[in-house]
């Protein structure tokens, strides 16, 4: 056990810092749910791609630094530490990118990852399906061979920001007859593709932030699936499980706005004081941010030494949601009345955009895998209990 | 000894519940909120005519001159379907602060005819609200200067809209001028009445949050009952049963304490001010909770715009903090119950005994 | 609605508070679930009967006093609140005695309720067996008539107390090819039968608190049956399940212990502040125990109009619970370093027995159908949610 | 930056837990611990063999000369299986404090051989324990004088036992004389010894409530795989799998906050009693969940004295308390995170970047 940073690490640290400082946007950029919000954050991602930031665990060759995942760690904990722009790329960079490196062929790694790194191509996941949300397996959308393309037909659902996006990636049957997780291809489909309906679903923010994809006889090369016929459920759950879920929600994410949260208490403490459970919130989430990045640590370390890592990262995703909604609930009590104010009220006085995190932190614990799922998996699958 | 409600206080409830049912339905509502003003003049006549506006006009003034407890049902089904602020605010809070006002202030009895008919829409500037409800579209507001209570017309007040996550609000920053003209009480006579309000506005606030927590409670019901995963009904999971069985105990033993603190205000109990915090946490939390687990066993449905359970939700995160929020309700809890010789120990629940 | 105690109500008060004030033991009693203590708490219990204030609902020909709930809840105020000793025969006058008055015939009452109010008979109950716990309707007991006679053989376990007991009550399989709720009848069986064995369970605590009673051909005449052969389910469900509920935990036995812990938190404010947790919890159990008591007085009022009450009775059984739990383990948190010295400890600062408690309150969420079942029977048929 | 342990570390905490399984199986510390002494001089034995009471011994004096990092996986082997305190009080916190004093203090190096060789016991009467565990049968007792540190023979001391809920426990109450010849420190040598000694016990319990916590799991899995109700294993039932997977989580997540914790210490971070503390409360709050939730899924079973699970409970809220309440933990984090310039956010984890 050695918990000091390399002198590399030190200077990789010192880098981006020193770059961020320079770069950051002059002020916050619009909402990434709305177009003009996710074009200018399309810029901001170009240009932390042109200083080789956007990913840094990437290969050289395909526009990253080859960084490890401590360095990663350091990265993202200087990103959230100078309040940098969300990433809005990310269900492509870490979502489909990973999938691409394991199992994409040469062409395919060449054709898209440099272009998902300077998101010039923007990616939007097609995973859920009306009647497939935690019960991902029923999935019904069909892709039929005809020659050397696909044709899909069916409905995506909860696309994040599909309306604005390039490209989608998910999940398709390409064997009528088969069932639950058999007979599924994983494809890639552009979305200016003839036949594709993009219809925006308003999320509780009033904003697009999500949308339904409807196929209608969508013809799409076979060169765009990933690993084989059939194989997709497998191409899907296999890549780094544990590794994606981390990439997804860093802790530096959660440290950002503990720390925020803390401004916020000692600024308020008189009145904030007069509810005892305000000051003993406030010292839980310290914690729980704490022990989430102290767990990423230890979790990256076993990485490295190549141990697996299961079923942690259902207790992960538990930890995080929970934890983010924690963070912003305080928020919102130490707020009180004016907490309800939205950020265009002139009498708001939150500038850190606490109500908008606390309605996002609502859906944390019910996207990627509803927490209750995830507590079953643990159950199941590392206390080893029965199935019900 | 009775701490039940009389079967004719149940059946004006229902009538109510059944006109709002129709009335206010969630369509409805989304049209009006998405109006400037946010209100329906339309609606509001309709809630007249079923005498809501009369309620707590005394019986000489042409009204019904019922008290907090009648409220306490009242104020339930107006969370439960969504009715905005402007309606308790005048009807109840507003109103018991004018039938309180000495006779000699002349447009006292015209006032609460006029609330009776359902003809006058009045806002109230209390202290502890940093914004006023409603005040864009009232015919008056009433204002807190320096204790002392000040009518004030529209006309003479410049208004702020402040938006507010719940698109049903209407929350205003108030300009005004206090003269003598606009003045109703001096601050000795004030101070009580002010008090007073306080005290209603939160058990209004409570009862809402209460209705609000059975709304939100039904449609995760309906919900769970008719969404299917893994092939049956998600409601038939364990998990989710526990999620919305907890939302039933936090709403079951709320109301009580709603009832309890409706019943020592109107009665002049010296622990008042105790209950109605202690009812605007419980019902705040019952409300909370139901938010939680129902957008919880919506899933991802329930993070939509187009469910209706988004618009009780918002109400709810809005009014947990409105007329007091929990800092101050639990500084007010701690004040008496860590006093010396506090009402504490069994045979105190209903007067120091 | 009208909170006001009548005059009758209120001079009843005065009189039960006044015979405590001039009878109370003048030191505790031992624990009951000691023979010593036993003994101590028949002896009470004969003192309360003579006063007629062991069972006060009960008619005046029974040795009570025909007194409505309401009454009830003040007398159990006034008992509470005197730090009264517990009920040492509660098993049998709250849970077989409502049992008798309905299901009994004349003969029954006037043998057994009398001699129950006076606790010259103290009674166990002998519901669970070793495969039949939350699943009650698994009990496999058999009581087989034989002529004028039950033969009963089979094993009955968590009889509280039943090792110092007169007599036990329970179910047993009567038909013995029948299954599940059908087939069993309610039976009352002398402790001193020939055939029947007491072997003693300790608890947590060190006492014999329970224990398992082993039936072998014991033979039960016919007249010791309540209700029909064979109608045992409905006999045990039917009697006032709400009513019964309450009557076992009554407001004023959580107002009470509140009340000691608000006094022990104020005694100890200065150390107990530096968790700011404790005075949350200390604000949420006085809420707590207050809504306990109105829903009380509500539930009472409707029943006395005449109202059904059904499934409210799962949710008193859960808050109750965790309201004790949380009573329990805040006067632990506040007691720090010394919460775990036992009462005969020289160092032990814990006049009021918050230890004992703490270990008794781990039962409350397990016992007469743990949580889980409880939340079950609200989503079912409160909510209506569908079985599993 | 490596947050992990290397194999070796690994196979040394496998290897005593193998012999631990073996000798200290729950029966056998029934017996002992319902004899007078509640210890046995075999098994003390039989730990030095293993080199269990060497560890923290600098090598010059036999010792292994191992740090806070290594204890932080014996403590939970020690917690796992119910070794009472008397040995990680010898073996990690006095041996530590022995270490640090002087040479010039004439019997240090004596005691250090003893104490590798397994022929002492100490206890430690910290002012934060308001009783000396294990007084009663060691050889000296160190204790402390307005600041100074004494070690007091046993023949020097009057001993009063306090029975605890915790059947492992034997809590004195030590009764002495200082004189300058038991004084081995004076107050300015003694302070930062009795600080660090203070941060090791509070560290050494919180990695035994870390190995209760997970025998409490592992005792809760076993129970509900085996125990059918309505004719399955309770263990399918969701509630109860969800009982257990979050205490599951409350065990992953504490680990490396013991693990950090035990580095800051052996390392001299300045934020080492923040951490400390940080431990001891995650540690206690996943070990006091794993009690709750575990007598919860035993059902009736779990509240009696026959099932082991008593055991582990009872030690676990013995000990939450013990070497730092949770008053005094949460005190020393408020201090630190709410001071001006607190190591806080991202980048802050392993030291101030």
């Amino acid at each position: 056990m050695d918990l000091n940073y390399t002198p590399r690490q030190q200077a990789f640290r010192q880098e981006v810092r020193a770059w961020l400082k320079d770069n950051l946007p002059a002020q916050k950029l619009a909402s990434y749910d709305t177009r003009e919000g996710f074009e200018q954050h399309r810029e901001w991602e170009r240009k932390l791609f042109e200083a080789r930031l956007s990913m840094v665990m990437w290969p050289e060759e395909l526009g990253g630094r080859g960084c490890d995942l401590i360095e990663w760690l350091i990265f993202e904990e200087e990103y959230y530490g100078a309040d940098a722009p969300m990433r809005v790329n990310q269900n492509g960079q870490l979502l489909l990118g990973p999938t691409l490196m394991e199992f994409g062929t040469e062409a395919q790694k060449k054709r898209f990852l440099p272009r998902m790194a300077a998101s010039d191509d923007m990616w939007a996941q097609a995973w859920s399906e009306p009647n497939a949300g935690s019960d991902m397996a029923a999935i019904s959308s069909k892709a039929i061979r005809d020659g050397d393309h696909y044709v899909i037909n069916g409905q995506k659902t909860w696309s994040t920001r599909a309306i604005y996006a390039d490209w989608a990636f998910g999940l398709f049957r390409s064997d009528a007859d088969s069932k639950r997780h058999h007979g599924l291809s994983f494809l890639m489909v552009p979305l200016d593709a003839e036949g594709v309906t993009i219809r925006p679903i308003k999320a509780l923010n009033g904003k697009d932030a999500f949308a339904e994809i409807f196929f209608d006889n969508v013809r799409v090369p076979v060169e765009n699936r990933i690993g084989e016929e059939g194989s997709g459920w497998h191409v899907a759950m296999a890549t780094a499980g544990f590794e994606r879920g981390l990439l997804l929600r860093s802790p530096a994410r959660f440290q950002q706005p503990v720390r925020k949260l803390i401004e916020l208490y000692k600024a308020n403490q008189a009145t904030a004081d007069r509810d005892p459970s305000i000051r003993e919130a406030v010292m839980d989430v310290w914690a729980g941010a704490e022990s989430y990045a102290l767990s990423a640590y230890q979790s990256v370390g076993r990485l490295a030494r190549g141990e697996k890592i299961g079923a942690e990262s259902s207790i992960n995703k538990i930890i995080w949601s929970e934890l983010d909604l924690k963070i912003h609930e305080t928020a919102m009590r130490i707020l009180g009345a004016r907490g309800e104010l939205l950020s265009s009220a002139a009498q708001n006085e939150d500038d850190y955009g606490w109500l908008e995190g606390f309605l996002f932190a609502q859906a944390g614990p019910i996207y990627a895998g509803a927490n209750e799922i995830q507590r079953n998996i643990i159950a199941e699958r590392m206390l080893g209990l029965p199935k019900a | 000894m009775d701490f039940t409600f009389t079967d004719d206080e149940r059946a004006f409830q229902e009538a109510i519940s059944r006109f709002l049912m129709t009335e206010a339905a969630p369509e409805a509502l989304r049209e009006i909120w998405e109006t400037d003003s946010g209100r329906s003049p339309d609606l509001r006549n309709k809630m007249a005519e079923q005498g809501l506006t009369a309620l707590s006009v005394p019986e000489v003034a042409g009204g019904l001159g019922m008290g907090d407890v009648a409220w306490s049902l009242m104020t339930q089904e107006l969370g439960y379907y969504g009715i905005p602020d402007s309606l308790a605010d005048t009807a109840y809070v507003a109103t018991s602060m004018i039938a309180a006002l000495p006779e000699s202030v002349s447009d006292r009895n015209g006032w609460l005819e006029q609330i009776a008919e359902g003809s006058l829409r009045i806002a109230v500037g209390h202290p502890v609200n940093p914004l006023v409800a409603d005040a864009h579209m009232a015919d008056f507001v009433l204002l807190n200067h320096e204790g002392e209570i000040h009518a004030v017309p529209r006309s003479l007040i410049d208004v702020e809209q402040n938006p507010s996550i719940d698109s049903s609000r209407r929350l205003c920053r108030v300009m005004w001028e206090p003269n003598s003209a606009t003045r109703i009480a001096d601050a000795d006579t004030g101070a009580p009445i002010w008090e007073a309000a306080l005290n209603r506005g939160a058990l209004s606030v409570a009862g809402q949050l209460l209705g609000l927590a059975q709304r939100m409670l039904d449609l995760s019901v309906d919900y769970v009952a008719q969404r299917k995963q893994f092939g049956k009904p998600i409601g038939s999971f364990q998990a989710v049963k526990h999620h919305l069985a907890d939302v039933a105990g936090k709403i079951e033993f709320a109301k009580p304490v709603l009832y309890r603190a409706a019943y020592s205000l109107q009665h002049g109990n010296p622990d008042a001010a105790l209950h109605i915090s202690q009812a605007h946490i419980a019902c705040g939390e019952a409300a909370h909770l139901a938010a939680r687990h129902g957008i919880q066993v919506h899933g991802a449905m329930g993070y939509t715009w187009e469910v209706d359970l988004q618009m009780f939700m918002k109400r709810t995160w809005a009014l947990e903090s409105s007329w007091g929020d929990h800092g101050f309700h639990k500084a007010r809890i701690s004040d008496a119950i860590f006093a010396d010789g506090a009402p504490l120990g069994p045979g105190q629940t209903f007067g120091r005994s």
